[in-house]
């Protein structure tokens, strides 16, 4: 087996200190020249102050799914905040910080002193290299930036291209102060004796390298939204869906396309609810606190069979909760939020390409199924970066790919039909005049509380989504991993995919058989796959970002069999090797209970 | 003096089915209480949309929920009976997705100044032209009569027993505050201004106000009646000028003796311009920046 | 066996009719005199017009938990809407109408046209004896009334004093005139042969008769809100819950007590837990759609840990859906809605009497647990009439019962305890100072996002929730019928309870071995006793008012066992006979499977 | 002239101290931006608070969410950082249930006139006696940067990046129409001037809103800075008649030089003087009910 460059490396320093810019520029650079890339940075929760900011950036030679639990290489910037990270690094891996930090540190405070044995440390004298380059010490940043691209010999030019891309906007002069501590940097670096052994190959050669996109999976969905040729957008600021808004305000009108920044989650869902219902490719996106708002009007277009789309990005709860970390725990609100019996669609993408194809697959399904879909991800996935291949740009079918009524007198807007959709009209048409309501309502649209009409139109709504799981472009499931009959399967959903499938990769080298799954469709619920997996599984392991795990609980009403819950509220995503020692103990379990080695 | 002509039904009937207005209407007859003022605008709604030649297709009727939201279901236009309070919002968006639709949203004082309340002063700065008939009764109709942010004091209803003690809003002055650029007052019982009023809202670009002074007579038998009100309603002055935002808001503030009529207009962007406007810098910058 | 008299009455007509108004004086006559009363009155969804009313009384000499699915007689004072009512009544039950009704009639639409055979026919000239006694033909219905309790010899008086008190504010001329009409059909009744088999027996001597009153479920929600000391509320309208702050809005003045209609349901539950942050006993009420609404203000509740109080009767859904008409599909709401892991707990009352102790109950659990307490029922209970009987009005601990904290200097509001509860200040107290906050927080009531103080906090705001299901006064599971193992399990919460206990108890009059278990408390979920039950049983029947099976869900999600689900969404309660079938079906199923007689 | 006398930094600190407005400051230091405007407000609290007397445990701040809405942490007395929006209705509920208190309310323009704003009309025509002070900086800043009610038209943020055409909100006509019995404009940069006003708000009997014009100096770099802001503001007429509503709402209208200082103020029963009544009269009621 060749040798796989597979290394992440982290950057740690105050609000000010530039930290998540240059991380920035890394992961650019790498992904430039045809590394896999992913990447997740942490901000403060505060707006000011000096808070702590880490670029954890992990680079591949080929395709990784999660970050890794530890670090190879970790850049302090503020030892402050990097001494508790630390523990990260791996051992043999190294540990760049600055022999002469700006402010004089009380004893114990500098990074030197809490290393481990087998930590190898690089003791640059940042400060002054920033201020010999530049005449400044603000670049420090770039001049740490500079030794690590020096010390592991990465391509200068592709950095320099980075860099230049980063301040185009800028004046010269700082992107010019910026390339000369980044030389200086490269340069230190290069005369360094690299005692550490990281090693970082050049890339396997891929002819569309240059295709590759460096994206976040907020900028996946605004990315699956044009291509889906999305036509109105609403929506209200909140933490982590805010991006989404801020981009399409950018990228709509240039297309003709409508934003309207609204005075509530409210006004968003009802406004996205009255341009669905007028024939547009409607939108909006928010976090719990804003879903929680909107779940009324969600059962308007239940009811009323509108189609719209609504992504969510979740964050630590409950309440405001934990606005800048991650969690899972809005399925339940997702896949149940409003009074009555109200199905809609739920769609979790577990990568960033997933939320490009969700995104735009949302659209077709809210149109065909006249129905609110609901994409859901998590803060994790909504600023994760990773390379994305987008070779099919276009692929996601226009709005008038379903056939809607063909006018004529007598139209009935809720005709009862073999698949449950009925033929649609929209404001405009003539022929098509009806009256839609959140009252339940006959087959024209009229009010009625009649108990054989409550009966029809109530399964009506729920028997039209169960083709859903059919919609060609969607994996409601899928299955990776050990084929056939495996010791162990995890059974999971949304951003912890990533670490779940790590782990099972790992495990799987350690001879343990297993497989992993992830349920993209929440609902309508894929039964049948996930129960042929489950079938296949001595145990299921349920890893997920929330206390009462909530997923879990959904299977067993689903499909009404046990699993082994692995829940998980820190406010950050899994770690690799905590989900590894939970399939071993589980294979130790089953091998035990089965006598087999 | 000309003998007056006789008048028979038949011919009448005639008349106005031969005048358009009935096409508006829906089959459904209308479920409010005999003597409810909300008929008066149904009415004068159709006369408006008729007068106007707006097609039934291209109009859309939005209402929230109440017995002034049961509107839509009578009316054989386009329709949506949202929520209780969102007829608002929901019209924005039908507008914003399509404007060629003629978009009137309805509602009633608790829809509108109660559960709404947040959604009006942003539809009216917006300038978001569409028409908003507030049927204001003073008091919650559907729900059997509770009491409303409309309901004088001393008011008794099943939730005010021992007397409504809340200072009632002023629906026409907040608007006006808001930035409406359109805001007038009718009355029920006064059906040929109301049909007047409705025209005009209709035809105003922008975002119009229409408040409609409507009584209950099921749950209001002392307060907001027919009898009372058509005592205290006048005419706006005959010099009002309604170009002129002071003099609206000094008129507004006499609510003992309510003026009909148009209280205030003016011209401004609407958001549909602003949007298209945002469209065409944003294109421009594009441009210049692929240029660039 | 003595003979039990067990009847059902439906009065059916025209809005305007007064058919609800002499229902009224029928079971508040029959509740006088001693005999077990329960009642459900169907009204029309429109405001206006001439919609359909029925006014449903059972009456008993010993206790009944459901309304019949069928009735002993039915009194038609329209024949329209009686006609679909027709087949209700059982063979050899009476059908009493007007022999020459108001409007002529079109052919076939006079309901002796509709008679089955075995049905026993009473025609009687209601408008002219109504004229004749009154000169109006308006009192058709208490005439009507007048000739049920003629026929059936009910004590005259008690239905005069009954009448007396409905007209006590108004006219003396309203009352003689009812009365008059009364008279007269008592008269014409008692003079008839009474050709049906309907008995109506004297009520056994119950010491406390006179003590019973005739409650609905609202009803008793406010008198246990009042019994436990309310001190403020907070509402929006909302049938089926308007009745509620109706009520309490003329007692709650009169007892110092404070209540406000607010502007939206939004801020309802904003100034409750307002209220209940500042140290009051505070309640709002609502419905499906207002719940939907207060979800993330409840979630502030929980994550600050506030005590309040959330009625919420239940209609049907989605969205508008069917304001007159039943269901209980607002169940996940109640139990999982708004985002993230909030925890709170959900009381489902069963009966009348169960509506005033969960309401008491349910302010001491917020205040003893600090968290939003949901008292959830459905339109069926919220009107539905019984009689009751009320010996410990008082019972209810004050507010003053749970030890708040002693103030001291560095006082931690959200302390870590062994219990998960934490000593509760409130404003006022010197030393107690916090802020309360929707922010994940330390001990202090300081914002944190650190990892350990969320996994820390997120299970104490669980933990503590874990010793409700041991409060005194609540029954949180109720087991009914034979015990030991049996064939036959209903599992069931809320109204339909009723019904399910009226079926087991004619199967087990069938020899059929069954047993009936309610779930009071759904959040937190009891899955011991629940388990202990479910072991029990050799087949499981989970009946419930909603299509998804709400319920069954939750059960599964928990105790991850199948139950067979019999789901119904007409808008009405569920059938009794429909129930019967159903559990013969399980007992067949199984003895087969088991091969047992 | 009589010299000025040197000031000793170490004295300053101490009168301070013991002036006692420290004790109304929490241990917390504040997490705003160095320069944001709300440092002010917290300073002009803190001294109201304690030129009045009030006890810091009799005290309680209720807030939304929004850097605005951070302020509770700060100060230490009893505090209610609660949902976006929902400080009033919040506030309602702790004054409603224990009169005693001093309640504030405190908002951000995000808080009070987006999201929040269905709930200013009913706190102001109830008249609840609390203060609402409200930080308008025309921007959401904990978002980082997005457009707001009262962001000027051809503002450009991050969603309107190619700036704003939406016309802004004029809060103070808005309380005005809704009813305010105590409305009254201050500025961020002038802190004499607020911690004036903000004593004279916890004063009035009644509902006080107290509108703060208040830089962002993080995400406001054009508009409303201090430099624009020290321009534009200036001091009512010294004439004003604050009783004279018309007045006031002309006032009101001149949002290019706003005018800082009291605008409107009368005083009628508040929601619990009114709650008060109720009970009195059904307690009557009771009573004759129960002779009768
Ligand atoms: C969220 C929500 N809350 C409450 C209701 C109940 N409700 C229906 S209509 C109404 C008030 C109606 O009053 P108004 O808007 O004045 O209309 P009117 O009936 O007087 O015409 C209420 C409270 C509802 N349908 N939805
Ligand atoms: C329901 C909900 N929606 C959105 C948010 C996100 N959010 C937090 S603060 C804020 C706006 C802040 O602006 P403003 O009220 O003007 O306060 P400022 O930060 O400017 O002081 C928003 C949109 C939230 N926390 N909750
Ligand atoms: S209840 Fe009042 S508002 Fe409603 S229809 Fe009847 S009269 Fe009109
Ligand atoms: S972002 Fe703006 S409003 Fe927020 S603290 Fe900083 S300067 Fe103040
Ligand atoms: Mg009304
Ligand atoms: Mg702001």
């Amino acid at each position: 087996m060749a040798y796989h460059t597979d290394i992440q490396i982290s950057i740690c320093g105050s609000a000010g200190d530039g930290t998540i810019a240059v991380g920035d520029i890394f992961k650019r650079a790498m992904a430039h020249v045809g590394y896999r890339v992913i990447a997740f940075d942490q901000y403060p929760a505060e707006i000011r102050g000096f808070g702590k900011c880490i670029a954890r950036t992990r680079v591949a030679t080929s395709r990784v799914y999660s970050m890794k639990g530890y670090s190879d290489v970790l850049v302090s910037l503020n030892d402050m905040h990097a001494i508790p990270h630390v523990g990260e690094v791996r051992n043999y891996g190294a540990l760049i910080y600055d022999s002469a930090p700006m402010s004089a540190v009380a004893e114990g405070a500098h990074i030197s002193g809490h290393l481990k044995p087998g930590h190898i440390p690089y003791a640059l004298p940042m400060r002054e290299v920033s201020e010999l380059a530049t005449g400044a010490n603000r670049s420090r940043n770039f001049v740490a930036l500079g030794f690590v691209a020096g010390l592991y010999q990465l391509p200068q030019d592709a950095f320099h291209h980075a860099i230049a891309a980063k301040f185009e906007s800028k004046a010269a002069a700082v992107t010019k102060s910026a390339l000369a501590a980044f030389d200086s940097g490269f340069e230190a670096g290069a005369a360094s004796y690299q005692f550490d052994d990281v090693r970082i190959d050049a890339p396997r050669g891929r002819k569309n390298a240059h295709e590759a996109r460096m994206m976040t999976g907020n900028g996946a969905i605004v990315q699956g939204c044009l291509d889906a040729g999305i036509e109105t957008f609403f929506g209200y600021p909140i933490t982590p869906a805010t991006g989404i808004m801020e981009r399409l305000a950018v990228e709509m009108p240039r297309r003709g396309a409508r934003l309207v920044q609204t005075e509530d989650e409210i006004a968003a869902i009802s406004a996205a609810i009255g341009a669905g219902y007028a024939g547009s490719r409607a939108a909006t996106a928010t976090s719990g606190p804003g879903l929680s708002l909107m779940t009324e009007m969600m059962g308007l277009g239940v009811m009323a069979e509108v189609p719209v789309v609504i992504f969510v990005s979740q964050r630590g709860g409950p309440s405001t909760g934990l606005p800048t970390k991650t969690e899972q725990s809005d399925l339940n609100l997702a896949v149940w939020g409003g009074h009555g019996d109200a199905g809609r669609i739920v769609l979790a993408p577990t990568n960033v390409e997933g939320c490009r194809r969700c995104a735009g697959r949302a659209f077709e399904l809210a149109e065909q199924f006249q129905v609110p879909v609901i994409v859901l991800v998590d803060l994790y996935l909504s600023n994760r970066y990773e390379t994305v291949f987008l070779q099919d740009e276009n692929e996601f079918l226009p709005k008038d790919w379903k056939q809607t009524a063909t006018p004529r007198a007598g139209y009935r807007r809720y005709e009862l039909t073999t698949d449950g959709v009925s033929p649609r009209c929209i404001p405009g048409e003539v022929g098509g005049i009806h009256t839609a309501t959140g009252l339940e309502h006959d087959e024209y649209g009229n009010p009625s509380d009649s108990a054989r009409t409550h009966t029809l139109m109530t399964e009506k709504r729920y028997e039209k989504l169960q083709a859903a799981i059919k919609h060609p472009g969607i994996n409601f499931t899928k299955r990776f991993g050990d084929s056939g009959k495996v010791e162990v399967g995890l059974l999971t959903w949304g951003s912890t995919f990533g670490e779940a499938l790590e782990a099972m990769l790992l495990a799987q080298k350690e001879g343990i058989r297993c497989a992993a799954t992830k349920v993209v469709m929440l609902s309508p619920f894929p039964v049948r796959p996930v129960l042929r997996f489950y079938k296949d599984c001595q145990q299921i392991l349920v890893p997920e970002l929330n206390y009462t795990g909530q997923f879990a609980k959904l299977l067993s009403g689903e499909i009404v069999l046990p699993v082994t819950r692995i829940s998980h509220t820190t406010g950050a995503p899994l770690d690799v090797s905590t989900l590894l020692e939970a399939i071993r103990k589980a294979a130790r379990k089953h091998r035990r209970q089965h006598n087999t080695t | 003096m000309i003998p007056q002509q006789p008048v028979y039904l038949e011919d009448k009937v005639d008349e106005i089915r031969q005048s358009g207005r009935l096409d508006y209407r829906s089959q459904a007859l209308p479920t409010w209480c005999p003597g409810c003022g909300y008929y008066s605008v149904t009415e004068g709604l159709a006369d408006a949309l008729n007068d106007l030649q707006i097609q039934k297709e291209n109009t859309v009727i939005v209402s929230g929920i109440g017995c002034a939201s049961r509107f839509p279901f009578f009316m054989d236009t386009y329709g949506f009976h949202t929520l209780h309070g969102r007829a608002l919002p929901v019209a924005t968006g039908i507008k914003v997705a399509n404007e060629k639709l003629t978009v009137v949203a309805i509602g009633g004082d608790g829809d509108g100044f109660a559960i709404g309340g947040g959604h009006i002063p942003h539809a009216a700065r917006r300038n978001v032209n569409i028409t908003y008939i507030l049927f204001d009764n003073g008091i919650y109709g559907l729900t059997k009569g509770q009491v409303s942010p409309t309901s004088a004091i001393g008011f008794t209803t099943s939730t005010s027993p021992f007397e409504n003690r809340d200072t009632p809003l002023n629906p026409l002055l907040m608007l006006l505050s808001y930035g409406a650029s359109w805001v007038g007052q009718t009355y029920a019982g006064w059906p040929h201004h109301l049909a007047g009023l409705v025209r005009q809202a209709l035809e105003h670009p922008g975002f119009s106000y229409l408040h409609v002074l409507s009584p209950c007579v099921t749950f209001d038998k002392t307060d907001r009646t027919y009898q009372n009100l058509d005592l205290a309603v006048r005419e706006l002055d005959s010099d009002h000028d309604s170009s002129d935002l002071a003099l609206a808001m000094q008129a507004a503030t006499d609510t003992s003796t309510p003026a009909l009529g148009l209280y205030y207009t003016s011209q401004r962007e609407t958001l549909g311009q602003a949007l298209d406007q945002v469209a065409l810098r944003a294109g421009a910058a594009a441009e210049s920046a692929s240029l660039g």
